[in-house]
């Protein structure tokens, strides 16, 4: 009984444990293994080498898949987390409409990016959307038209995730702008301290923990952003704006060569190993102020 | 008491009613049928679907499969056999010997076609050729310089959208104009020595050219809205598979009169076949079904109404074309003229031609040289490496 | 008031509404695309406002629009997603709250090392988690059914809202467990009576993000789904997705707004729940 | 020149009304302490002269200029909460150091007042520390820190020193003293410390229920208190309320008090007054002599006295406390240590009638 | 049969220690108060003996039962923080309420806690209020309301008036006081007030640093404090550590402490003692005495002083602090309020040396 007691906390974890276990780190290992065979259409479970990563880097388009990678995630990281933590800090003020504000900030999350995309495709592209309507107003030379320069393309897909993610990021800043104590705001007011910089220097360190908190979610969107590239450029123009998911998609579901999508899919989650764990390591370090 | 569960993707307007009529002759043979519609990415959500119910241990019963991803299926799990039923029917003797190959496995038959889709066509908007005194182009040197006096007097002469299957599309007819062989060597043998051949260039150049008669807006396009550029007379071609027809008469215009459908440049007839293929199942009723199923598919009746839905031609040649269009009854010809003389070919960009590993590496050879300045050598170069790496 | 800090109101004002008109921009598109008759669509500018309206599009998509040979519109399988949305994020939310609140109040060794195994879980693929994961539903005997479908949305859901969770009650102090554990509260009676009622805008928060990702999922809708037990995103798809037919814009669009009802309503109710200053005054430093 | 002035201010949250007009008016240089039951409306009125609040009435003056809407950070005031609300993810250095940051101190400026400030307040070795590994002391310490580097026009203090013990109470009291004198400083303090109040003020404000009972020097409140209640409030133990009758009589008043068992106690107050028939008599404890060592009695007390029956008698260290009953109530007078006084038995008292107050018993209010 | 043990008790915050080595045993009905200077580890004992904070060493047994590892809800204990911790979502009336809730309390005997414990405290009128809406001294006084309905073997009380005026802390500590005297409560009590110390303990420790100075009764610390850190800081006035030579002689002791420009003052303590020649002589402001009126001088004080010159005279209400500089500290003596010394002349002063401590200066350890 005084076990059982002592344990309740590790014992509601239990579950959550053995499922991460099995559903992620059980699945990782799976994959780990496929990877190494020559499964095609379906898993097979003969070792095989290396061979499907040996193939995998001499592919153009998994380079350009990761460079894409590496641009998107930054900016669409970057700039979500500004513009959700601005909007929040807004919408702190306390404004008249904010409910309404909030919904509509928030509702590109609620639609399925199986149609956004088609709106988005439409406004960006050149000669149906915005180029299109702004020349329509007498601006000859004006150009919007990245969604068909290969070179650009990705940053459409940039502004289109922006679009749909920064609100939820809005949200989570909001409630934890929402959580912090009222006292110490006024303490720094009466200090003198601009209402900018007691954001910066005292709410928004407070809020390290929701900043992870976004921190990872707009990761796990950028790197497992696939819906939005097949709604928006389906990786067009050519493969200019593939990102690893759309690739790893592809070998596994259109191609019918999981090997290679399993190998693909190690060395996404590798490279986000790489940059999440450092991350994770600086926010969980058992503080001495813990 | 036959069942079928069938997995496809025909799931909007034309197609979903092409299937329903299957559905309803099913019915009436006092089947039941269970309808597992997955659309998207060409079948690709159906595919994923397709895995997991395959790995879950409850395969569909029925399954839309087509080309070599039969026989590829066939490898990993097995098909059921449905020989008897081709054999009572005499399939053999109305299905295009080439058409037949790809419907058994191992010798057996293993799926039923529904319809032949004919993929190299060019449609072209009647009002506008007419003005400009075009008539149909036979090799692509003719469709170049009618595509050159288009452009001249400010008609976009191509009307493309930037999705590689629709560059792929663009690729295959470009290299059927080079000859049948060389299309067979090519894109069906995936002969190296062809695909790095000067012709192979000379098809690239060509695709380079062809480049230069798209819209700068092109890029990400449906293709259904490329249709209708043609249609509105923004641009005087589009190059595509029949289904394209369906717009133009769902915008009421007629063959022949507003607009007009002429084979690609070159000799041949590029076609992609849709087919059921069944999975091994257990449970008699589930047989039963699988039987029956292939049986209608196969059935004069519903390869007619179908086939006038979804704007293709039957997969059997016996069937009358009487109440088809102008379009359709050219396609049927031609499949079997083309048939004789050995030009009747699989489409690689459907996925008739080429497993999905060789058909995905050619296409990104493709697609990122009709959206890059990339040179003809270099694209041969990397086809070549891709396809190589794509046989590993 | 000063007029400076009338200007800077106004300014904060303009920015506000600025950014919403951004966000509307592609709402707007597919409203009036969602009006319009497909001659329309096929003519006019996208942009454009609709000449004619027209609500045909509504009414197919809601109830006639096919998918495949059912041509029930999306109405069928609105029932089925509420079956599996409701549950699997009032599970995945509850798991989090109570995994957050573990991690960030009743630390033990080795918590710190779970939780970044956890937050790193929410990283896999989805792509890769589907072939093994049919193979377990087909095991546990769930594939092709609503609670399959619960269980895998339960189950890559935890990571998010524990993330959330742990992440918010950490800025809550110690001091209001020790005063609840002296006044002899034990683990679920604390979390109950004194962190649930401060959690309104991280549930809110929690249940927006579950309910989207769960309310707008594909790929495990149309992986593990039967007959029957197909999700709304998987009839949309299949709305949408005509590989060879005509494509109803309007339709498309209508049905795309009809899905997102669900969500939009969840994010109206929900978004009423950020209140303000719930532990305001609470506690010293 | 005011560096203060509140003007018929009002607060209310909704329906409740916190302060009631408040008016108040202080110079440079003044110390003025609030002083007032718990719930009074004392860190109320700190929030509002801060801005914190928004009030309901009324205009706040600071430095002649009317900041009544004024953000806070304009007002040019510096202020320790009651809660300390330290920056919780900053180091004490940093709290104590931010504002000066903020405001572009040089760095060296910045040092020095840190380390000065440190020393006052004998926080040097956590200046690296965050809040929450100090103790409640140390917390309070910090706040205080915040508020000494800072040269505005007007500190407020929240009873800034309740969480200190004796000593350092006495130091940092001497510290905001040095402030005071040596800077000039404006100050508006809330304390519920008696003799903080005492000593530290120039100026107290009582305070009850959101109404000013009195405004006056220390002296004048604890001498001169403007009604019972303030009486009743400052000084501890605090002054004794005796239900009285006062008879004019000769150019001198009688004033008779009600005894236990015994018949009423008659002493005279040597000057003419003009008081009610029914009266109470405030006396404060250390005004209630032994009436045995007539030596030791001020001239006043002379004969306005008499023996009382002791109920208790409490020691404590340099006094003795007698408890007595006298017109219903108990009466405490404060004697030497070395007095004889014995409980249970009677013992002779005399009261200082120059140190007085007489009040009605209507309505508290003084009549002397 | 001891309500609280507390063996060896050890605890540190990484390498900081903040504990050393407490001992403490206290027995059913026992009011032990913990005093300190601000981080002492005050607070930190008590949520160690709560079981809110692990310990690194050492053992504690309530009600004889080994508690070490044992949660704090199975303790048995009732604790008021210093920071309050009120349970911001839940009113007055709920955040009392709450613990009798959760150990299924019948809703009758709730209510009736309730009331009493809201009565006690003068909150009736806010029990449907948010802790948000309260001021800082009504915080506190749910906070101590959360722990006065229970009825638990001990409680912890963590400077539970600080926030409270005068008035209102008298009669908190009344009714803490009847806590303990009628229900036999026991309790541990943190506080900075001496006057609570003092009034309210059975028995008192004193800690510095961690470490336990002294534990013993309230006269025990305050007459006999073991050392001249606890001599120091009980008492305030604070007890006067004058540096002294001390010469046995002829059954006598004769104390000789340097005096500012004049021949070092000599008195004699009637007692032979065993003193080093290097001492220090502890002695409070109140058993120092004007030597001018004989008559009063206890016994041992007649000649036990000498004149001395007056720094600073500060009047204060009831008694005159005169200051002067002897050993080359400043020494405070209490005087009687009308007494007639004047600043900046010589006085007579005398030590009752019944009462002195003698101290070593070396390790400050008490010598008498
Ligand atoms: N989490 C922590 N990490 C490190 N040191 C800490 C931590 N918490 C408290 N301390 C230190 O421990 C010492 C004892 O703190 P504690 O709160 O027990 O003091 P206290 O005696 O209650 O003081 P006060 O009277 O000011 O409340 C202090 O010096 C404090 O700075
Ligand atoms: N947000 C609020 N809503 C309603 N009433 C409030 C609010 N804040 C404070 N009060 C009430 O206002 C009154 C004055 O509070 P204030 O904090 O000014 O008291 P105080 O004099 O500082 O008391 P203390 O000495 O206990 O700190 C109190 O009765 C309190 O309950
Ligand atoms: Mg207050
Ligand atoms: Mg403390």
């Amino acid at each position: 009984m005084e076990w059982l007691e002592r344990n309740v906390p590790k014992l509601v974890l239990a579950p959550s444990f053995v499922a991460i276990l099995i559903f992620v780190y059980g699945f990782i290992a799976w994959t780990a293994w496929v990877s190494l065979t020559r499964s095609k259409l379906m898993p097979r479970y003969e070792l095989d080498g290396f061979g499907q990563y040996t193939r995998l880097f001499a592919s153009p388009r998994w380079d350009v898949a990761m460079n894409n990678l590496y641009i998107f995630g930054a900016l669409f990281i970057i700039i979500s987390m500004l513009i959700g933590l601005m909007l929040a800090i807004f919408l702190d003020q306390k404004i008249r409409a904010e409910g309404v504000l909030r919904t509509i900030y928030l509702y590109p999350m609620a639609l399925s990016l199986i149609v956004t995309g088609t709106a988005w495709k439409w406004i960006l592209n050149p000669g149906l959307g915005i180029q299109e309507m702004v020349r329509g107003w007498g601006f000859e030379s004006f150009a919007f038209d990245w969604l068909i320069r290969p070179e650009m393309a990705i940053y459409t897909i940039v502004i289109a995730a922006v679009w749909q993610a920064s609100g939820f990021v809005m949200a989570l800043f909001l409630a934890g702008l929402r959580s912090v104590d009222t006292e110490i705001i006024r303490a720094a007011q009466v200090d003198g301290i601009p209402t900018r910089r007691i954001y910066s220097a005292i709410i928004i360190p407070t809020m390290a923990p929701i900043f992870l908190s976004a921190f990872i979610v707009l990761a796990h969107l950028a790197i497992k952003a696939f819906d939005l590239v097949i709604a928006l450029t389906n990786g067009g123009p050519g493969y200019a704006t593939d990102l690893p998911a759309t690739y790893m998609y592809a070998m596994a579901f259109s191609r019918g060569d999981l090997g290679q999508a399993a190998a693909s899919a190690m060395i996404m989650m590798m490279v986000i190993f790489a940059i999440v764990v450092p991350y994770l390591y600086s926010e969980l370090r058992p503080r001495r102020d813990q | 008491e036959p069942t079928a569960e069938v997995l496809h993707w025909w799931t909007s307007g034309g197609e979903a009613k092409s299937v329903a009529v299957l559905q309803d002759q099913f019915k009436a043979e006092g089947g039941t049928w269970t309808d597992m519609p997955v659309a998207g990415g060409g079948g690709d959500a159906a595919m994923t679907a397709l895995r997991a119910r395959v790995l879950a241990g409850n395969a569909p019963t029925a399954v839309q499969l087509k080309g070599p991803a039969i026989q590829e299926w066939y490898e990993e799990t097995g098909l059921a056999d449905i020989g008897s039923v081709a054999e009572e029917n005499g399939w053999a003797d109305v299905l295009p010997a080439q058409l037949a190959e790809h419907m058994k496995c191992d010798g057996q038959w293993c799926a039923a076609p529904v319809n032949v889709h004919r993929v190299n066509w060019i449609w072209g908007n009647k009002q506008i050729l007419d003005e400009h005194g075009i008539t149909q182009p036979t090799t692509w040197e003719e469709f170049n310089a009618a595509a050159e006096k288009l452009k001249e007097a400010g008609v976009t002469p191509l009307a493309h959208g930037g999705q590689n299957w629709q560059d792929a599309t663009i690729f295959e007819t470009v290299v059927l104009g080079q000859g049948a062989d060389f299309y067979q060597k090519a894109l069906v043998d995936l002969d190296p020595e062809a695909l790095k051949s000067d012709t192979m260039k000379g098809v690239f150049d060509e695709l380079r050219t062809l480049r230069g008669y798209v819209d700068d807006n092109f890029s990400g396009r449906d293709w259904n809205l490329a249709t209708a550029m043609v249609m509105n007379g923004e641009a005087a071609f589009q190059i595509m598979g029949d289904w394209a027809k369906g717009e133009f008469l769902a915008a009421g215009k007629q063959p022949g009169v507003d607009f007009v459908c002429w084979p690609t440049p070159g000799n041949g007839f590029l076609y992609n076949v849709d087919s059921f293929a069944f999975f091994n199942v257990e449970g008699e009723d589930k047989q039963q079904g699988q039987k029956l199923l292939a049986k209608l598919i196969m059935g004069p009746d519903f390869q007619k109404t179908f086939n006038l839905n979804k704007g293709s031609i039957p997969a059997r040649t016996d069937v009358a074309l009487d109440e088809f269009d102008d379009c359709a009854k050219q396609s049927n010809q031609d499949m079997s003229a083309d048939a004789e003389d050995g030009s009747l070919l699989p489409s690689y960009a459907h996925g008739m031609a080429l497993r999905g590993a060789q058909a995905g590496a050619i296409t990104d050879v493709v697609t990122n040289f009709f959206n890059s300045d990339m040179s003809s050598e270099d694209a041969v170069q990397q086809l070549a490496d891709a396809v190589a790496a794509s046989q590993m | 008031m000063t007029s400076n800090t009338t200007i800077l109101r106004w300014g904060l004002y303009g920015i506000l509404i600025l950014f919403a008109l951004f966000y509307l921009l592609p709402l707007f598109v597919m409203l009036t695309t969602s009006l319009k008759s497909l001659e329309e669509i096929r003519t006019g500018s996208l942009l454009a406002l609709p000449r004619g309206l027209t609500f045909q599009p509504w009414i197919e998509a809601w109830s006639s629009a096919c998918a495949g040979t059912q041509c029930e519109g999306l109405r069928p399988f609105f029932w089925n997603s509420v079956l599996m949305a409701v549950p699997a994020v009032m599970i995945s939310t509850i798991v989090g709250a109570l995994n957050g609140y573990v991690f960030a109040q009743w630390r033990f060794p080795g918590a710190n090392l779970f939780f970044a195994a956890i937050l790193f879980g929410c990283f896999i693929p989805f792509q890769v988690v589907l072939m093994p994961m049919a193979r377990m539903l087909g095991l546990m005997g769930l594939a092709g059914t609503i609670p399959g479908l619960i269980f895998v949305h339960v189950i890559y859901g935890i990571g998010f809202t524990t993330l959330f969770f742990r992440n918010y009650y950490v800025t809550i102090p110690q001091e209001l467990v020790r005063a609840a554990k002296v006044d002899g509260a034990g683990f679920f009676r604390i979390f109950w009576s004194i962190f649930l009622p401060i959690s309104l805008p991280i549930i809110t928060v929690s249940v927006i993000w579950q309910f989207t990702q769960i309310w707008n999922d594909f790929l495990f809708g149309v992986s593990f789904s039967g007959p029957g037990s197909q999700p709304v995103t998987v009839a949309l798809n299949n709305i949408v997705n005509s590989t060879t037919g005509v494509k109803a814009y309007n339709v498309d669009m209508a049905a795309a707004i009809i899905a997102a009802l669900p969500t939009l309503l969840v994010y109206v109710v929900a978004g009423k729940y950020f209140i303000r200053g719930l532990t305001a005054g609470s506690v010293k430093g | 020149m005011p560096i203060l002035e509140i003007d018929h201010l009002q607060k209310s949250y909704g329906e409740t009304h916190i302060l009631h007009d408040i008016n108040i008016s202080i110079e440079e240089g003044d110390f003025l302490v609030l002083v007032g039951p718990s719930g009074c409306g004392k860190s109320t009125l700190l929030n509002c002269i801060a801005g914190l609040e928004p009030i309901t009435g009324g205009t706040i003056r600071i430095a002649d200029r009317d900041v009544t809407g004024v953000s806070p950070k304009d007002r040019d005031i510096a202020m320790v909460f009651q809660s300390y609300a330290l920056y919780p993810t900053m180091s004490v250095a940093k709290n104590i150091t931010f504002g000066m940051q903020v405001r572009g101190v040089d760095k060296a400026t910045q040092d020095r007042k840190l380390k000065e400030v440190a020393g006052q307040l004998q926080i040097e070795q956590l200046l690296h520390r965050k809040p929450g590994q100090l103790s409640g002391g140390q917390r309070q310490r910090v706040a205080m820190g915040r508020a000494l580097v800072r040269d505005p026009k007007l500190f407020l203090f929240d009873e800034p020193l309740s969480n200190l013990d004796a000593k350092l109470r006495v130091s940092m009291r001497t510290e905001i003293k040095k402030l005071h004198q040596d800077l000039n400083a404006s100050i508006v303090y809330v304390t519920h410390d008696q003799i903080e109040a005492m000593t530290l003020a120039t100026k107290i404000v009582v305070m009850k229920a959101g109404v000013i009972q009195q405004i006056g020097t220390p002296a004048e409140i604890y001498n001169r208190p403007a009604n019972m209640f303030v009486a009743d409030f400052m000084g501890s133990p605090a002054m004794n309320l005796i239900p009285a009758r006062a008879r004019p009589q000769d150019g001198v008043t009688r004033i008779e008090i009600d005894r236990d068992g015994a018949e009423p106690l008659v002493i005279t107050d040597p000057v003419a007054r003009d008081l009610p028939a029914e009266i109470v008599l405030g006396v404060r404890p250390e005004d209630i002599h032994e009436a045995t060592g007539q030596a030791h009695l001020p001239e006043n007390a002379q004969g306005a006295g008499g023996d009382v029956m002791i109920d208790v008698v409490e020691p404590a260290g340099a006094d003795t406390f007698a408890v007595t009953h006298l017109g219903g109530k108990p009466v405490t007078a404060r004697l030497r240590a070395e007095s004889a006084v014995v409980a249970k038995t009677r013992f002779p008292l005399a009261f200082d009638l120059s140190k007085v107050s007489y009040f009605s018993p209507q309505d508290g209010s003084r009549l002397n």
